[in-house]
Formats: C-alpha cells, structure tokens, sequence
C-alpha cells in the first residue's frame, strides 16, 4: 500500500564511486546527460517531471545517499542539484522560478558555511542551513501525510457504499402551503393590473352563478346529457333554482351547452355541446 | 482472513454496484480462472434470496438483471427520507388559481388575457396535480379550449362550503376604486409618506 | 404484516438513503408521537452494527454521520464491477490537501511555503469540486487571502469521524530539536509560527 512515489533511485545502494550520478534510468545511473540520446529523452524527461519542487529534489538528493537531513554535505548537494537543474534546462523543461530560487539558496548557504564562525556569542552563531532544514523537515512530514492519507480507506477503491433500488418506496408528496388569504391577495393584484377586468360585466355575476356553472359542466362531464329538471334542487330553494337557472341561461349563451327537446312537451335535455342528440 | 463466500461477494456486488448485474456482469467479478459458471451462480442466488426473505430489502429479478430493492412495506418511514421540503408557489401560479376560482369555468386563453402573460402548462398542471382544478368541459370556439374550473378539494383546503365564502367580486372592485382615487387630492399633492401609506399598499383583507 | 422492528427500518433507511444519516434524520423517518429517542435509536443501531458482522456490509460511523458500506475485504472483486477505475491523486493534490487537512485553516501562500512551490488553481479547484475543501474565511493581512479548510465530506471519503481520528503527523520537528539544540530556543526563534510543534499534534476541529 505504502509505494513510495519518488524516484526509482532510492532503493539503490549508495555507491561511493559514482555518488554524483544525475539520473537513474531504467536503474542505470548516468552521471551526465548523454550527447547521442541513447535514453528516450521523454523518459528522462518523466523522471525529472516526478518531482514536486525544490524541496522534493534536494530530499531525493539527500535521502538517494542515506544521508540525515540534520547534517547535508551543502557543497556536495548543492553541486548535484544545480546538475538536475542544469539537464532540466537543457530539456527546455518548464523550470519553476522555485528551482531557481533554491540554487540561489543554497549557494547562499555554502558560501556563509565557508566563512570563519565568530568566535565570541558562539550561541548565537546559527548554523546557516538551519533554516533549509527546518523548510525539508516540514516538507517532508507533509510529504509523508500525503502519503498516509492516500493509504486511507477511500470511497470506491477501498470501501463501497451501498446502494439499493427505492423503486418500490413510494413517496408522499409533501405540497406548499398556501392560506386564503394568500389566495386573495394573489386576485387583488390581478384586478390591480388588469383594467380591461374591471370593465367587464363579471363584477356583476354572482359567484355562486359561475360556480354552478362549473359543477353543472363537470356533471356533464361524467353524463354527457342531463335531464334539465335534474339541475335544481328542491332544498336549495327559490334562490338556488335561480342561481341553477341563470347558470344554465349563461352556458348555452357561452355555448358551453345544449338545451334540446325531443318532442314538443317531453323531456328538456342539457348536454354536452359536443355530444349526440338526446333520444331514448 | 477466509476467503468469503460465493454468495456474499455477490450480494457485495449488488449492494455497491447501484444497478442490475446479470449473470454476465457477476462472472466479470472473478478472475478467468476461478469464475464460477453460470449454474453456479444461479445456485448462489437462490440461497441470497432465501437469505433476504427476513431482512429489509429483497433480491428482485428484472430486465437487465438482479438487485436488491428496499421492500415496500417500509413506505410509511421511507417516504420521509424523499419528501422534500415543499417550496413556495409563484405569483403566476397563485393568481392563476384565483382567477379560475372568481371566473370559472374559464379558459387558458381568457386567465392569459386578464394576466397580460401567458400561462405555462407547469401551473395548470401543478394545480391539477394537487386536484384543486380539473376540465370541466371544452368551449365551443375554434381549437375547443379546455375549461378550467375549481374543484371540491380547492374548497376543502381553504375550508370553504362554496365558492359563495368567497369575498364578493364586488369588494375588491371597491377596494380598488378607493385605491386609485384618494379621497382627497391633497394626499397626492402634500408629499407625506406618512399618509396612509399601509392602505395604499397592502388594503386590507375583505371582512 | 406485523409492523418492522426498529434495527429493520433503519438498515431500510440506510440502505435507501444513499448518504449517511445521522439521529436526527432517523428520527425524522417517524411520526411525533411515536419518534423512537436518541438513546433506543443508538440501540438499536448498536444491534444494527452486531447483525452485520457476519455479513458483506459493515455499518460505520463518519462525520456526517452513520452509513452502511461494503466491507474492504470484497474490493478485490468489486474494482471489476467499475469500468473506470478511481483516478489516482496526483502527489500534489494530495500533498495541498495533507497540508490543509493538518493545518487547517491555511492560506494558498502557506502551503505553498511549506511545498516550496506555487499550488496550481486546478488543484484547489478539483479539491472545492469534490467538495473535500472549502474557503471559511479570509485571513487579516493584505491582500486577505482564502482560509482553506476540510469539509466533513472529505471525512466521509476517508472513512473518519473527526479531524482527530487522521492519523498523526510525523514529529521530525521535535527530533531535530532534540539531537541539535537540546536547550536553545533557536527553533521558537524563527518567525514561523506554523511550526509550533503542540499546534501540529492537533490539528482543529471542524468549523
């Protein structure tokens, strides 16, 4: 689980006798970019690629030699590292200001190692790569908790979740709700932008007409004809016969019904406009 | 650890695999070698749905293949899981409503034009949805538009008896013709905001 | 059919879910009046997680809370049940997201001092996209860079209940310190207040 994305070269002995070897190819070392291309330059080019950054590198430098962090060979480091740099020019790889910025550090640091430490306040007298140390040091503890969070179980690699068919749960509809008040004050401010509305005649039909129009309508809906004397009720009164009777007199003025009459003195039908004339 | 058994793997497939497997798909989970044959597998499935007959979800066989499908007895708690929140309705959708509920039987083409504004079929079909308006009948006119009006569930929700507990027509008419002429002239002319402001804007509701 | 037993409905609604569910939403699965509390509901989930044992899925609680999942053991047959495998993490990625994980809240120039490089805008990206960080602030210097955190998703994906259960950054620091100044304050000198050694055993939790 715990591969180690960095450089192949880390699990080669160190050799004494080629320790400033630039590359590792296919595991064979090469101590300086060859002239004839014998490695496939793409395959030099992902090696180089492999690292994230400055700090990535010098970690493969220091670590490709089992060397401690706590104590880098400055001189030696900082020459293979500007090496690294040097053939990442030459590919015309696109080479991060970082890298730049890092040889300029450590030849920064070199230089300060060559000079005389001061010998009174030896305390204070930091040593000059203590800074570069801390900086790896905190990279390489992310660089490690990368890796170690990579290791974690994951969703769809290492555990799946469960899913299953709901296809026979049906589900209630829940629905917004709205109070006649709300209802209301949607109409007032369709009168309040509607002018033409004012004018017509509707102000003057009671709703309990246009009401009566719908249910007689919706019976039709489900009889297709209806005898006439069927639409009044008698426990509704003399102001329901009207109500029923101004009804029916607006749906056949608004063709919305028809009135017929087989014989003279029979039956009076109300159907359907679309329906068949009435017979028995 | 022991290698787990034939049917467990498979119900492991169905529970992460979010859709049918058929035998095919089944065979593919195993290396070349060691891929029970379909007999097998069929065997396998038999004794999973045996073992699903007490639990709360059960192995269905359909067109593409098996699954296993929460059993529909546990509706009544799942439904919760689904329901969502409900949201508002619109303006257009409410004063469509009011516009069936004071003019029914009416149609697309009459709401349209006392709205100014088209009517998506999204609204007519969201109250009829939620059954508070249906067809009644088709206008006798070219292209014999449908007739919208309200239906008995629109007045048990708003505990109505009849269109008749409606306001009266009449009283937003006055309403609104006391809206549009301010009793005095000087109300309009004195720029004080403080004059009855609150009428203006929001008259209140019809007793 | 007699009504389901309380571990029964909750293995339906975890298996109907398809995220994790947490108390509350167990509880919203009943009636008020028959609504089971927190303590029978965490019973029943510790009887849920019992019957399991013996079976391919495992019930396991993460940040957002409790959810069923295919036991690891059966990923060797399940990665064929996938036609694409989940894409690796480049080390970068994975790198921005650590240094975040550990110590969130953190700017984009942070992580770029601790990396030694610039974070590429499409790495915060996929990051925000999968939601497994997400900007909670901005920090009071100039120019008030985005303060980085983790989401809870990005607990769920990991399988963790809380920051605190990710498993602790190697203390190089504290060795360094040790085997190179035993007694200077040298390292608390240098203006790096993210390198406080306490600060880096716990990382915060959650906002």
């Amino acid at each position: 689980m715990n591969q180690q994305p960095s450089p192949p070269a880390s699990d080669q002995p160190p050799d004494p006798a080629q320790p400033s070897a630039c590359a590792l190819v296919n595991g064979t070392p090469y101590r300086e970019l060859p002239e004839d291309l014998y490695i496939p330059p793409d395959a030099l080019e992902v090696f180089l690629e492999t690292f994230e950054g400055p700090l990535d590198l010098l970690l493969y430098l220091i670590r490709r030699q089992n060397l401690s962090i706590l104590d880098i060979p400055v001189a030696d480091i900082t020459r293979q590292y500007l090496t690294y740099i040097g053939m990442m020019t030459e590919l015309r790889m696109e080479l991060a200001a970082e890298y730049l910025l890092m040889a300029a550090i450590l030849a920064e640091i070199k230089s300060r190692m060559l000079l005389p430490k001061p010998a009174e306040s030896p305390q204070e007298a930091e040593d000059p790569r203590a800074e570069l140390v801390r900086r790896l040091h905190e990279y390489e503890r992310f660089k490690q908790a990368a890796e170690t969070l990579e290791a974690l179980p994951q969703c769809g690699r290492d555990y799946f979740q469960t899913t299953v068919d709901t296809g026979a749960i049906t589900v209630q509809k829940v629905y917004p709700a709205i109070e006649l008040e709300d209802l209301l004050a949607a109409f007032r401010a369709v009168l309040r932008n509607s002018e033409r509305l004012s004018h017509h005649s509707i102000q003057r039909e009671p709703l309990s007409v246009r009401e009566r129009m719908s249910s007689i309508l919706a019976r039709l809906g489900n009889q297709t004809r209806i005898p006439f004397t069927h639409l009044f009720e008698r426990h509704e009164g003399r102001q329901g016969v009207v109500v029923s009777f101004l009804a029916i007199l607006e749906l056949a003025r608004e063709r919305l019904i028809r009135i017929v009459q087989d014989e003279p003195l029979g039956h009076v039908w109300v159907l359907a406009p679309g329906g068949g004339a009435a017979h028995d | 650890m022991t290698e787990p058994a034939l049917p467990d793997i498979l119900e492991a497939a169905l529970l992460a695999a979010g859709r049918p497997l058929n035998l095919d798909d089944f065979a593919a989970l195993f290396a070349e070698t060691d891929c029970p044959d379909h007999d097998t597998l069929q065997r396998a499935l038999a004794e999973l749905a045996n073992r699903f007959e007490q639990r709360p979800c059960e192995l269905r066989e359909v067109a593409t293949g098996y699954r296993l499908q929460v059993k529909a007895c546990y509706s009544p708690w799942l439904t919760h899981l689904f329901e969502e929140r409900p949201g508002r309705y619109s303006r257009a959708l409410m004063e469509t409503l009011a516009i069936i509920a004071y003019r029914q039987p009416v149609t697309r083409g009459e709401i349209e034009e006392i709205r100014g504004v088209a009517v998506s079929s999204s609204i007519t079909r969201t109250l009829q949805e939620r059954a508070w308006i249906r067809v009644v009948g088709h206008k006798e006119v070219p292209g014999r538009p449908e007739l919208l009006a309200t239906t008995p569930d629109f007045l048990d929700h708003f505990n109505l008896k009849s269109l008749a507990d409606l306001p009266p027509l009449q009283e937003f008419i006055t309403q609104l013709e006391l809206e549009k002429k301010p009793s005095s002239p000087h109300v309009d002319q004195t720029p004080t905001p403080s004059t009855h402001p609150n009428q203006q804007k929001n008259p209140p509701a019809p007793g």
